[in-house]
């Protein structure tokens, strides 16, 4: 993966929390040294439970293209479930990663081409202590475990920040649990 | 209770200029010379357009001595939460803000404006001067034009409908104050401005305006037109005060006397009702006396 | 001769009489007061001025005797027509000589 | 201090950092957030400001209007048909000169209903009297709000900075917040000429006749005319003051550029592509695109749109061969405002010089159809070879 410019497109549900997760991972690529960072959410007419997109670039340089994410090298989904309803992998580079919050065995999926992580996300975040269905903080553990990208500190360090005033050590300790968790191919 | 004021203890002080614009015998002119009396000097108007527009003067002369914002016409109330705003972050607590617009402009246009604002609480006074027509733009029928009144847009058929009940919606919003006036009882006027000055949130006063051309009066029978209209029990005086109706002035007296005069005589003193048959004039009188059997009926 | 160097770009207007210019010409008919009627002037004392409270137009002083400023008076009669003791009338204008109105 | 937020949060810290003492504001999508985020700010207690939820964007510049005229520095922001709605206000407000600032967060205009972005609704209220200012980044929408104080109060003329909805205001990007002593320095409390007060009565907006006429003092005051032409005399002065502003935001933050246009590889350019806010950053993509394939071309964002800078543009596009405006807006029946704008500079300018561009119009984005920037460097990359039409050609069209 070029690490020079990166393209993340995460798909979740109205409510779930996908665009916070883009956030933490925006903020902190922008420490680490990428001064363009643009992350855009699905425009438009959000209801909670429906699905949504986000789209997160994330560059060495300043960014002039805002334009929707048509190749990205990663894509996240944080419930298993809108790989029925939505192309997820459309327009994924050959070789993209795909993190992917499920239930099922990681070898129950044939992705080809791809490259696929997977982890319960959903128990994590609730043996981390977080109210079910909150799955917006672990997520970022697995993909850190798939793409090693900015580093765990880094990001648990965002994480805590962001949720500052709701249970930072829960959300921060379910990154890290994901990211021991998660299987990711090779 | 505060004491009734006279015309020997009413402030001499005058806020408007004489040698305005205003129609010859214009029954706004009373209400507002003695309406600003009883703001007083420290009160910020705002004003949609309006025969008040005219009567305020064309640059660069104004014919009013308080400080005037003149607003577009559905926005009265809205440019008054603006001077508010602006006075309470400035903390200068002693300046009142007052709105006077006419019945198209307040029962009209101006009414989505004017219920925001109510419904915010602001504190202001919105004072509606009711000449039952847009008079400025040469007498067409606005929602406070009475039910048979002839005008400009209803030539020949007169109006079809019910006058608008404005103070009602006002009360609707549940507001400190509300009340009817006339400037044909000034004094009354007066003392229900002050009265309200100080209470909270949105005030709203409704004044009946005889307007000599608008309605087919000679100018000099104003004052008794309007008069009238309050005599035969057609247009009551009163206040709602923080919801508790009581009628006022002349028309507290009235339910002492138990006796109107016939609405025939209202509707004879103007040539706009000229179309209005002893039929429907007849249905009206009805109207008028069921509303005040209830009123006397309140009495007992 | 232009406007350039006015105080203001705006629409600001200051207060002052005649607005509408002299709008005594306005007038038909004009108000005269019998002082052996009016109520202040019979008792010499501050009483009724029911005239200047009605007046629309700013123009009857409250004073013994109420005075009436012609220069704005626009004659709409309502003094006349309310003054309890009549000591108001409305007299036509034309009776009044070219050279008087001059005076006014 | 650099954060990454999204474009309606810089506004809101703008506002914030303006010591703003009215804000009124009507939801409307994509508004909506800065004006909520204000809200915040005001009942944390992290603003003193009075926030009138008002019942309409009518009201919402209502109130921003007597606010303004009772001397407080007022803000309201809104979006499409709210805009459309504000319209007999917008004219007020400059009529009256009053120094407010308006973001106009853009979005397609009714009918049919649409959310998404384009430049329909500020471009429709190109002729209000209003300067205009259209911003491409975070950065910009952050600092053009406090420039826009500095600048409306110094002309008194309203200003509206726009910024394209949800592609700017629901983005996310990292931009530096101005510190508040810097800001504070850059921005003097507003001082307005006058205030409605008892004290000094006066009676604002009267009727103004056809001519002019003498005032209470015995000086002639102006007619509706003069004051109408002194609108227009001001805002064509107010470039000037424009450049002013730019340069005290410069010596104070170090940052900051030419004030009406933002040109990008224009200098030895054959072609340039203009346009209005965002798409002309993306509009750079694809420059260096074509840069590489060895095609001289550039791109200039016109950021001051209103008073229109004419001069500056058509020194920018002199000796061109060409120059291709992209439009999220047009002048229905004819062609997009601002090609329009800039043939009549060209004209102005270089007529007669054997040296006027030709200009190609291309409409993109309307209703918030996704611009793509392949979409753009093809488009750029043929009106280089030849003028494609004489009418507006509309990029994406699916006819």
């Amino acid at each position: 993966m070029n690490k020079e410019f990166i393209e993340i497109r995460w798909h979740g549900r109205g409510g779930q929390g996908a665009i916070t997760a883009a956030k933490i991972v925006a903020g902190a690529a922008f420490v680490s040294g990428y001064s363009g960072v643009v992350m855009a959410p699905s425009f438009g007419t959000e209801r909670r439970g429906a699905p949504v997109m986000t789209s997160l670039k994330i560059s060495k340089e300043k960014i002039y293209d805002l334009s929707p994410i048509e190749t990205p090298d990663i894509i996240v989904v944080l419930d298993h479930l809108l790989l029925n309803e939505a192309d997820v992998v459309c327009g994924l580079k050959p070789g993209g990663v795909i993190v992917l919050n499920t239930p099922k065995a990681f070898e129950s999926y044939n992705f080809k081409g791809y490259r696929l992580a997977t982890a319960d996300i959903t128990a994590i975040s609730v043996e981390a202590g977080l109210p079910h269905g909150m799955v917006n903080t672990g997520i970022i553990g697995s993909l850190e475990k798939a793409t090693n990208l900015l580093g765990m500190d880094i990001l648990i360090k965002g994480i805590e920040e962001e949720f500052r005033t709701r249970r930072p050590e829960k959300n921060s300790l379910a990154a890290k649990i994901a990211f021991e968790k998660t299987v990711a191919g090779g | 209770m505060q004491a009734k004021t006279t015309i020997l203890n009413l402030p001499t002080e005058e806020f408007v200029h004489p040698g305005t614009r205003a129609c010859t015998g214009c029954g706004l002119a009373i209400a507002y010379r003695v309406g600003l009396k009883a703001l007083g000097k420290d009160t910020i108007l705002v004003v949609p357009p309006s025969c008040l527009t005219v009567l305020q003067g064309l640059f660069p002369i104004a014919s009013t001595k308080l400080p005037c914002l003149n607003v577009t016409f559905a926005s009265t109330a809205a440019a008054a939460s603006g001077i508010l705003a602006t006075l309470k972050s400035q903390g200068k607590d002693n300046i009142k803000v007052a709105a006077w617009a006419g019945d198209g402009g307040t029962s009209d246009i101006g009414l989505q404006a004017l219920s925001g604002a109510a419904e915010r609480g602001e504190n202001f006074i919105y004072l509606c001067y009711d000449n039952e027509g847009y008079m400025n733009t040469g007498v067409q029928r606005s929602g406070t034009t009475p039910m048979g009144a002839v005008t400009a847009n209803t030539p020949f058929k007169g109006k079809l409908q019910q006058k608008k009940d404005v103070p009602a919606i006002m009360a609707a919003h549940n507001l400190s104050y509300v009340a009817a006036c006339s400037a044909a009882y000034p004094l009354d006027l007066f003392d229900k401005i002050r009265k309200c000055m100080d209470m909270p949130g949105t005030k709203y006063i409704h004044i009946h305006i005889p307007c000599p051309p608008g309605w087919g009066y000679e100018a000099r029978y104003g004052i008794k037109v309007g008069r009238l209209a309050v005599e035969t029990g057609y247009y009551d005086l009163y206040e709602i005060v923080n919801g508790e109706f009581k009628l006022t002035a002349a028309s507290e007296k009235l339910v002492e006397k138990r006796k109107l005069i016939p609405v025939r005589e209202y509707f004879r003193s103007q040539s706009r009702f000229r179309i209005l048959t002893d039929a429907q004039i007849a249905a009206i009188q009805n109207q008028i006396d069921a509303k005040w059997a209830n009123y006397y009926k309140k009495d007992e | 001769m232009g406007t350039r160097n006015y105080r203001r770009k705006t629409s600001h207007s200051e207060h002052g009489p005649g607005d509408g210019g002299r709008t005594g010409s306005w007038r038909v008919e004009r108000p005269v007061l019998n002082k052996s009627l009016c109520i202040p002037c019979k008792r010499n004392t501050e009483a009724c001025f029911i005239c200047w409270l009605l007046c629309p137009d700013v123009v009857i002083s409250r004073t013994i005797p109420p005075k009436i400023d012609l220069e704005y008076c626009k004659g709409c009669g309502i003094c006349a027509e309310e003054c309890p003791t009549k000591a108001i009338t409305m007299v036509d204008e034309a009776q009044f000589s070219e050279e008087e109105k001059e005076k006014e | 201090m650099h954060i990454i937020e999204n474009g309606n949060v810089a506004a809101a810290l703008g506002v914030r950092l303006c010591h703003v003492n009215v804000i009124a504001a009507y939801p409307i999508t994509p508004q909506t957030p800065l004006t909520e985020k204000l809200s915040e700010y005001v009942e944390a207690g992290e603003m003193q400001a009075e926030y009138i939820p008002v019942e309409s964007e009518h009201s919402a510049l209502a109130v921003c209007i007597a606010a303004s005229s009772a001397g407080a520095r007022s803000f309201t922001a809104t979006s499409s048909n709210g805009l459309l709605y504000m319209h007999e206000q917008v004219q007020w407000a400059a009529g009256a000169r009053l120094s407010l600032v308006m973001c106009v967060v853009n979005r397609a205009v009714g009918a049919p209903w649409n959310v998404w972005n384009d430049q329909q609704d500020s471009i429709s209220q190109r002729d209000t009297g209003w300067i205009q200012i259209y911003c491409c980044d975070h950065q910009q929408i952050i600092d053009s709000v406090i420039k826009a104080y500095w600048l409306a109060e110094k002309v008194s003329i309203p200003i509206m900075v726009c910024y394209d909805g949800y592609i700017l205001s629901h983005t996310y990007m990292p931009f530096e917040v101005p510190e508040q002593e810097k800001v504070d320095k850059f921005l003097p409390p507003f001082r307005p000429d006058y205030a409605l007060n008892p004290e000094e009565p006066a009676n604002l907006n009267t009727v103004t006749l056809p001519d002019v006429r003498m005032d209470v003092r015995g000086e002639l005051a102006h007619g509706y005319m003069e004051i109408r032409y002194l609108l227009h005399e001001e805002m064509r002065t107010s470039l000037t003051a424009a450049a002013e502003a730019e340069k005290r935001f410069a010596d104070i933050f170090g940052r900051g550029g030419d004030p009406y246009v933002e040109p990008y590889l224009c200098d030895d350019a054959e072609y340039i592509a203009v346009g209005l806010g965002s798409l002309t950053y993306q509009l750079r993509v694809s420059v260096d695109t074509l840069r590489k394939e060895g095609i001289k071309v550039g791109v200039m964002g016109v950021r001051f749109y209103r008073p229109f800078p004419d001069e500056a543009v058509a020194k920018a596009l002199k000796g061109k061969k060409g120059v291709i405006v992209y439009e999220k807006a047009l002048s229905y029946g004819y062609e997009g405002a601002l090609a329009s704008d800039l043939k009549s500079a060209l004209y102005e300018h270089l007529a007669g010089t054997g040296k006027l561009p030709f200009v190609q119009n291309f409409i993109a984005g309307i209703g918030g159809r996704d611009i793509k920037t392949d979409d753009l460097t093809q488009t750029l990359r043929a009106a280089t070879k030849n003028r494609v039409s004489k009418e507006p050609v509309w990029i994406g069209l699916k006819l």
